[in-house]
């Protein structure tokens, strides 16, 4: 049964990232579980081209980025119906190892309602079409880091 | 003439060398006449012109697209967030 | 690469469960991904029974439920050894809707490792072998949630 | 005489009227042997005696284990945590 009302949150922001707070704000009386995502800055990367990073800046075309954000929101709404509450969050400036620089969380009545996959699917989406980038600092120089989706039309 | 306002993120900003730039352009002008154009006028945007992406008023467009009237385009590399 | 110190968490609270503590005390440099799994307490139930819930009243089997808890973030490291962290917490007491109960969450260097699916891992054996049990207080009485999990020898 | 220390928790808790017992079994008792003494002392347990789960030092145990010396034997119904 699709909930009469979706809180739905999205927005870049320069500062920390409450976890708490934004799962109070998607979780209503019909409630029972949420599946959070989030991604942090690695001080170490093992895979790939390994290496150390100091710190990344994150830049966002901020009122892209947050219509974008609502776009993925709505994704998933339209994917997974029973989704009673949808946070994604993006935060920009210099953020250092360990800092949580990206939130997804979905809330449903009940854990087997595709809750998880709809996390995941918001991050995977995210980092396709939300105008978001990141360059990298490291002890070496610094790296712009890009990625590899090309939007269709219409996305 | 249309006048439209440009926006430069990431690798592309920095090639520019500016965030922001106001551009007098045709009413018939497409997204690959106004990536012809940057190449021509801006020999530092020439690379990066092949693998751009491009908004129109915040939506992705593309090479056949005609620029509308006052539209707020940005440039940018393949998205990096998260 | 196995990471060689793995962050885990393991506890029975009466507290408000604190996500962003347990975040941060999962994450190691080398952390790139979280995924978390909370479960609430619902107000309102649709699906099977329809009804209400004034609230929900925990116990555990504390010095137990805590080995078992171990013993479920012994098993997600085994089956994905790419794991970083793993916090694994339930709250007890008198809990009433909206408020999370309970709290697996796994972190690794990057989100394509199987992290999703070990905290949906954690949160479905957590409800099969750790001894903890749910009252339900409603506006027509009071009922023991019971589950159907037999737990096999070694288990 | 073997001097064992019973948890009773949730449902079978409310029926037993207590959260512990402490019990003198014979040393060789089993489980299943447990359960009948249960039944028959208790009668208010036997219902309860099908379905309950039973744990011999907080490990999960099962009808044909001996119960060693001074166990902590804890007696509830299928978990509902979460």
């Amino acid at each position: 049964m699709q909930p009469s009302y979706v809180p739905t949150i999205f927005f870049i922001t320069e500062s920390e990232i409450d976890l708490n707070d934004l799962l109070g704000q998607i979780t209503q009386t019909s409630t029972g579980a949420a599946a959070i995502f989030t991604g942090m800055v690695r001080g170490v990367t093992s895979r790939d081209n390994p290496h150390e990073t100091e710190y990344l800046e994150y830049e966002a075309y901020i009122p892209m980025a947050e219509e974008k954000m609502k776009q993925v929101a709505d994704e998933i709404h339209e994917r997974w119906p029973v989704i009673e509450g949808i946070a994604i969050v993006q935060r920009i400036g210099r953020l250092y190892p360990k800092t949580p620089t990206v939130l997804i969380a979905c809330t449903a009545a009940h854990r087997d309602t595709g809750v998880f996959d709809a996390a995941r699917y918001g991050i995977d989406r995210l980092k396709e079409i939300v105008p978001v980038w990141k360059k990298e600092i490291s002890p070496t120089g610094e790296l712009w880091i890009e990625g590899d989706y090309i939007p269709k039309p219409g996305e | 003439m249309n006048k439209i306002k440009l926006l430069f993120f990431a690798t592309i900003r920095d090639r520019a060398g500016t965030k922001t730039l106001e551009l007098d352009i045709p009413f018939d002008l497409t997204i690959q006449g106004l990536k012809d154009k940057l190449s021509k006028d801006y020999p530092n945007l020439k690379e990066s012109m092949k693998s751009v992406l491009i908004t129109i008023n915040r939506e992705y467009a593309f090479d056949e697209a005609v620029v509308p009237a006052n539209a707020e385009v940005a440039l940018f590399p393949p998205v990096s967030g998260g």
